[in-house]
């Protein structure tokens, strides 16, 4: 309240000053803006500085101006024009002009706000402001302290964003540790898995190939190892059923990979004979080529089951397509959101997303993988903990119309503190009021 | 060394960019090991070249099935390469007119700038509009209403796709009294599209952040060393 | 499917847009920033993508172009380049008030992906020291005083995949608060609406906000309306109505006969 | 089953052929009435001369002295008259023609996979992979390469033979011999037997990849997600309580909640929890399903597109965008 009272005194002298100052000689100019704050900036390395200021008299973008329109044309601010100079370079040398006041920048009219960000740490500037109006004149300056930038050890404004990397990584962490120690980690059963049993089984009664698709990215990426992790449980059951397995692969590095699952499966199914590499076929590395050479496939051969898990691009919709027009039996699992639907409307069973390394990590029982796959459920279950809280917070806020309690102190510092930039902070302070957010 | 140094790589460069975004200090350290990344990446470009010419070589080499196309590809490759490298056509730079080598390599009238034109740009965009049709004859034979999910899904697509046109307006204009206006189906979609669609979006939006969190976390903590390869 | 779009493309048939709230958010983020006001455009699309992007991205140069707004063109795909050289000659041919390096500026393309953005967050010339036209940074007066891409009032990133809309949210919106809005492909769409409305100002999905904010510039700046060039998403309206139209009977047609042929196998 | 394929290809072929014909009998009639797929140019000159101080300005009257060049400016189609050709100012470009005609081309070689997998197509695309993998490295060593690092290892160089713009001063900054060993490293995958040596590279780009993609999602994608999640159920308006507004803010939350919970493997999805997960699923079809309606929007947007510019510029139809 204080702060604004003098403001409005200095902007009456200011105005009882131009007015003076525009009687008494041809020129006018337009007035000043006032009370230049200078601070370096909070939680950074020490290479900006912050300035605030309040806005000139005759800026019409000024709140405090009542009738904008009164103010005298010749006055009105264009720009602000912001000087710099350096009164003590730390040891540094320097050159001349960057002891002496050089522009730094021009700010609109109606701005308050500038950050500088080409100040060197450790160094001590000096700031001034003017307005300047459309014919160039400048009103007189206003001066700021002078300020170090200096770097902070922590950048506190991230501190909570901080302690959720810990909460999140040291979940998966742990579970990962628990797992790899041989631990038991629960993970219910997949539905999605029965489907490829029932569609293998289908293939033999009908006496036709299994046609199984692992995605068309390299074998780096983490879906392709989840869809070889099905393949696996695929190449076993067909392996134990005596069906046949067509698997083509848009990588070279995949078919290998696949062949080695592939082997593995029927090995432990007991029929290593039955085993046919060259059924695990490299195509090409080009998406639609690639899509042209398994349509090819299925239109010829019209496998009775058709298993696409894996990373899927465009081509989705053309492989479900074509396996929808020969009748056979779909199931589909991938993470790609893009993709879903197309596999969604088109296939007897999909996995969506997570569920596809779900069932990878169930089917695999890799520690890695399971351990994650929990680490990541209470990493889950704890953003619905504080999505509830928050909500219930922000529920009792509007129900009870209320602005200051409890209530508020806590969403204020879920908001602002924890899930916001203004770091630890602590509980109850500030006086931010909280708006309803409508979407 | 052959998998210990590359590990060691991969955590410190890791943990250099994390504590860079909480501790001032290691700030520049963070930008000049991003300047690197940056700058490999193109390393990772040239790569990838090269591996287009290893892949169609071997298969011109050995007179594999459709090697014909693999010699198109590779005089593609190499004619491009030459016109773009060598500036083909391309005038100097108008603030520099004594520097040759100065000019943008892709303006008008140049060398490069007509393969962009004539080549890539109606091939890979004609490439990308054949799938229109393909969603037109899925529409027809794939998109089932089998079960309640599959059903909801097609009915929300139909209230979209009408939504985004004329259509949407259209068959409701007349008839539909003042206070039924929300059932407008470009208004339905509005609706969709921000609450139910935010609401679905968010949930997979959050799980994949965690997904991300474990698989770079199981890299950074070094108990995932798939990709330093079997050997 | 073929006649379906082409019919309409050569009737030329337009339909009348209603403007939604969503592109009307797009539109004020740009519209109600003071005129001067320094604008990112990072133009992450191809070619490919042109069909639903590009009538987007040349409404965006000519809105910030009426409204004189500094404009810094970058790409983060490799053929992202030639499209930011079609709204450079757009600015040309019909802004020709805007002077190069005063009111506009491109930055070349460059490779890192979101590793460019987390970058030039922090230091534009650690990754841009020259203009595209081969000047420094220094010796342009809409970049002298820049120092990273804080100093912007708004990002408009018109994006078809990745690098895009994900990750200028990931990395330049939500850790530094910088305005940000996207005009993305359809495919993409969907999936930015949870960002709205804190980590984004606003989203256009393809063709459809396309021609909607097309429309809204109209309203405001009627000299534009005759520019024939500056209702492409509109003119593409057409086509969209009767192909839409027509998948949606092909699924109703498609269901019947699936349940038909369901009775009769049941029966 | 044979047979019915059969059938069925035969009356593609029929349609597919009655299409050419139309669109034949199109192309003559359009050639015959207008300038059906040609390019008109005009010259624009360009000379420099060389000031005082060694820079250049543009300059109207070249001397032989100067630096000159000639550049052509399509000629619109609306300003193509008659009159303009007959001055003689505007003149057909061949390399253009040629390139348009191409291009109409290969969108039709493209097109023609409807039909099935063909040469045509398989020629056009194996042109789409070379040339775009050529383009791509072209502009990778001119927009990268040359400034990034070049220019930092060899200023001095770069400077007087590409980048005239570029400040030499700092000389060579030896720092920046890491990335080159990198790129150098990563280009042994090439070799048979050197593949480990490119482990160096991959890892570094695997541990900064791992390392900003950490932050960068729990900041934005879930920290900031359940931030915009925290909605009041029981929304007031200055009347008091509002029911649409609080209607949608239970929905959102209700679907946010139940598709996460779909998402839980811990527990077995029975009872009141398998119930609420089966609304998750509800929900995430409806997302799929409005996901659906913009990819479709999508898809045929690029095809009109494609249609404009064969009609369009191409067949001159439409006035050409």
């Amino acid at each position: 309240m204080k702060k604004s009272h003098t403001f409005y005194i200095g902007v009456f002298v200011s105005l009882a000053y131009s007015g003076v100052a525009s009687a008494l000689s041809f020129e006018t100019l337009p007035e000043p803006p006032m009370d230049l704050v200078v601070i370096d900036t909070p939680d950074d390395a020490g290479n900006s500085v912050e300035l605030d200021w309040a806005l000139s008299g005759t800026d019409i973008f000024n709140p405090l101006i009542e009738n904008a329109s009164d103010t005298d044309p010749s006055t009105i601010v264009a720009t602000y024009s912001i000087e710099r100079k350096v009164s003590d370079a730390n040891g540094s040398e320097l050159d001349e002009s960057d002891l002496n006041w050089q522009k730094v920048s021009e700010a609109g009219a109606g701005e308050s706000h500038w950050t500088d960000r080409t100040v060197e740490r450790g160094w001590t500037y000096d700031y001034r402001i003017c307005s300047v109006d459309n014919q160039g004149d400048s009103s007189t300056w206003c001066n700021g302290e002078p300020v170090t930038p200096v770097m902070q050890i922590f950048n506190m404004s991230k501190a909570w964003l901080a302690i959720f990397m810990l909460i999140f990584g040291g979940f998966i962490a742990y579970f990962i540790n628990q797992a790899r120690a041989g631990k038991p980690l629960w993970v219910r059963k997949i539905a999605g898995l029965e489907a490829i049993d029932e569609a293998v089984g289908r293939a033999t009664e009908m006496g036709r190939p299994v046609l199984f698709v692992a995605g068309i990215q390299d074998i780096n990426e983490i879906q392709t190892l989840a869809g070889l992790t099905v393949l696996s449980r695929v190449a076993k059951t067909a392996a134990e059923y005596g069906a046949q397995i067509e698997v083509p692969t848009c990588r070279s590095l995949v078919m290998a990979a696949a062949r080695e699952t592939v082997e593995a499966a029927y090995l432990s199914a007991g029929a290593p004979d039955a085993y046919q590499p060259d059924k695990i076929h490299y195509l090409t590395d080009e998406q639609f080529a690639f899509v042209a050479g398994v349509t090819g496939y299925m239109v010829r051969e019209e496998p009775a089951a058709c298993i696409y898990m894996g990373g899927f691009y465009a081509e989705s919709l053309i492989l479900a397509e074509t396996g929808n027009h020969i009748g056979a039996i779909q199931v589909a699992g991938t993470a790609m959101p893009s993709q879903l639907p197309f596999f969604v409307a088109s296939c007897d069973y999909t996995l969506i997303g997570e569920e596809f390394f779900a069932a990878s990590a169930y089917l695999s029982g890799d520690p890695l993988q399971i351990g994650s796959l929990k680490g990541q459920d209470y990493g889950k279950f704890f953003s619905v903990l504080i999505l509830v809280i928050g909500i219930f917070f922000a529920s009792i806020i509007s129900l009870s119309d209320s602005e200051d309690g409890l209530a508020v102190d806590s969403l204020n510092y879920i908001n602002n503190n924890m899930l916001g930039s203004e770091g630890l902070g602590s509980f109850g302070g500030g006086d931010t009021d909280i708006e309803g957010d409508d979407s | 060394m052959k998998r210990t140094v590359p590990l060691i790589i991969a955590i410190v460069a890791g943990f250099v960019l994390l504590i860079a975004n909480f501790i001032p200090f290691a700030e520049d350290w963070g930008l000049t090991a991003q300047e690197w990344f940056n700058i490999l990446a193109v390393g990772a470009m040239i790569l990838g070249g090269g591996n287009l010419v290893k892949l169609h070589l071997m298969k011109i080499s050995g007179q594999r099935k459709g090697w014909g196309y693999s010699v198109v590809t590779i005089g593609c490759f190499v004619g491009t390469l030459i016109f773009g490298l060598f500036k083909i056509g391309v005038h100097p730079n108008e603030i520099y007119p004594n520097v040759g080598w100065s000019g943008y390599y892709l303006e008008g009238g140049s060398g490069l700038w007509w393969i962009y034109q004539h080549m890539i740009v109606p091939l890979t965009s004609m490439m990308f509009a054949m799938l229109a049709f393909y969603v037109a004859t899925a529409a027809f034979r794939a998109f089932r209403a089998k079960n309640t999910e599959a059903t909801l899904l097609l009915v929300t697509a139909g209230v979209v796709l009408l939504g985004q046109t004329y259509a949407g307006v259209w068959l409701f204009e007349g008839w539909l009294p003042e206070s039924m206006q929300w059932l407008r189906f470009d208004h339905l979609t509005e609706w969709v599209m921000n609450i139910p669609n935010t609401g679905g979006t968010r949930a997979i939006t959050i799980g994949i952040a965690l997904g991300v969190v474990a698989t770079s976390l199981r890299i950074l903590l070094g108990v995932d060393r798939s990709y330093l390869g079997q050997d | 499917m073929l006649l379906a779009v082409a019919i309409p493309i050569l009737a030329k048939t337009v339909f009348p847009v209603n403007i939604s709230p969503q592109t009307m958010m797009v539109f004020n983020a740009i519209e109600d920033l003071p005129d001067g006001s320094r604008i990112l455009l990072s133009y992450d699309f191809d070619p490919a993508s042109q069909g639903e992007l590009l009538p987007m991205a040349q409404a965006f140069t000519r809105h910030c172009s009426i409204k004189g707004h500094k404009q810094y063109y970058m790409a983060l795909w490799p053929l992202g380049s030639p499209m930011v050289d079609l709204s450079i000659d757009t600015i040309e041919s019909e802004y020709p008030n805007l002077v190069y390096g005063e009111d506009y500026v491109k930055f070349d393309y460059k490779t890192g992906g979101e590793a460019v953005i987390r970058m030039i967050t922090q230091d534009l010339r650690g990754m841009y020291e020259l203009d595209s036209k081969g000047v420094s940074l220094d010796n342009i007066p809409m970049t002298k005083n820049i120092k990273n891409i804080q100093d912007m009032d708004l990002i408009i990133n018109v994006s078809a995949g990745d690098p895009g809309t994900k990750q200028w949210v990931q990395f330049a919106a939500t850790p530094f608060g910088i305005t940000t809005v996207s005009g993305c492909t359809g495919v993409q769409a969907p999936q930015m609406y949870p960002y709205i409305p804190d980590q984004l100002a606003g989203v256009l999905g393809a063709i459809k906000a396309a021609a909607e904010y097309e429309a809204a510039i109209d309203e405001v700046y009627p000299s534009i309306a005759s520019n024939p060039k500056a209702q492409e998403a509109k003119r593409r309206m057409g086509p969209q109505l009767v192909a839409h139209g027509l998948m949606v009977c092909l699924i109703i047609l498609g269901n019947i006969i699936f349940f038909v042929s369901r009775k009769r196998g049941l029966a | 089953m044979d047979k019915s394929s059969e059938a069925s290809k035969n009356s593609n072929t029929l349609i597919w052929g009655i299409i050419f014909i139309i669109g034949a009998i199109m192309l003559v009639w359009s050639m015959s009435t207008s300038r059906t797929g040609q390019v008109w140019v005009t010259p624009e000159q360009h000379a420099f001369t060389a000031g005082a101080d060694g820079k250049y300005s543009a300059t109207d009257t070249p001397s032989s002295e100067d630096i000159a060049w000639v550049t052509y400016n399509v000629v619109p189609d609306s300003e193509l008259t008659q009159e303009v050709i007959d001055s003689g100012s505007a003149t057909l470009s061949w390399s253009r023609t040629i390139g348009l005609w191409l291009a109409a081309i290969f969108t039709l070689f493209i097109l023609s996979f409807l039909v099935g997998d063909n040469p045509a197509y398989k020629f056009a695309e194996a042109m789409v992979v070379g040339t775009s993998a050529g383009y791509v490295m072209v502009i990778g060593i001119w927009d990268v390469f040359v400034p990034l690092l070049l220019g930092k290892l060899a200023p001095g160089f770069v400077q007087t033979a590409f980048l005239p713009g570029m400040d030499a001063s700092a000389g060579t900054q030896l720092l920046y011999i890491i990335p080159a060993i990198l790129i150098i490293m990563l280009l042994f995958q090439l070799m048979p037997s050197g593949g480990w040596i490119s482990r160096w590279p991959i890892a570094f780009f695997i541990g900064i990849t791992a390392g900003y993609r950490m932050i960068g999602y729990v900041e934005a994608d879930l920290v900031a997600q359940i931030k915009a999640a925290i909605v009041p159920l029981w929304v007031t308006g200055e009347n008091g309580f509002v029911f649409w507004p609080s209607f949608n803010a239970v929905i959102l939350t209700v679907a946010t909640l139940s598709a996460m919970i779909y998402f839980f493997f811990s527990v077995e999805h029975k009872g009141l929890l398998g119930k609420t997960a089966r609304v998750g699923i509800w929900f995430l079809m409806i997302t799929f399903g409005a996901s659906f309606g913009y990819t479709v929007m999508g898809r045929i947007a690029l095809l009109a597109a494609r249609l404009e510019f064969l009609f369009g510029d191409w067949l001159h139809f439409i006035p050409s965008s």
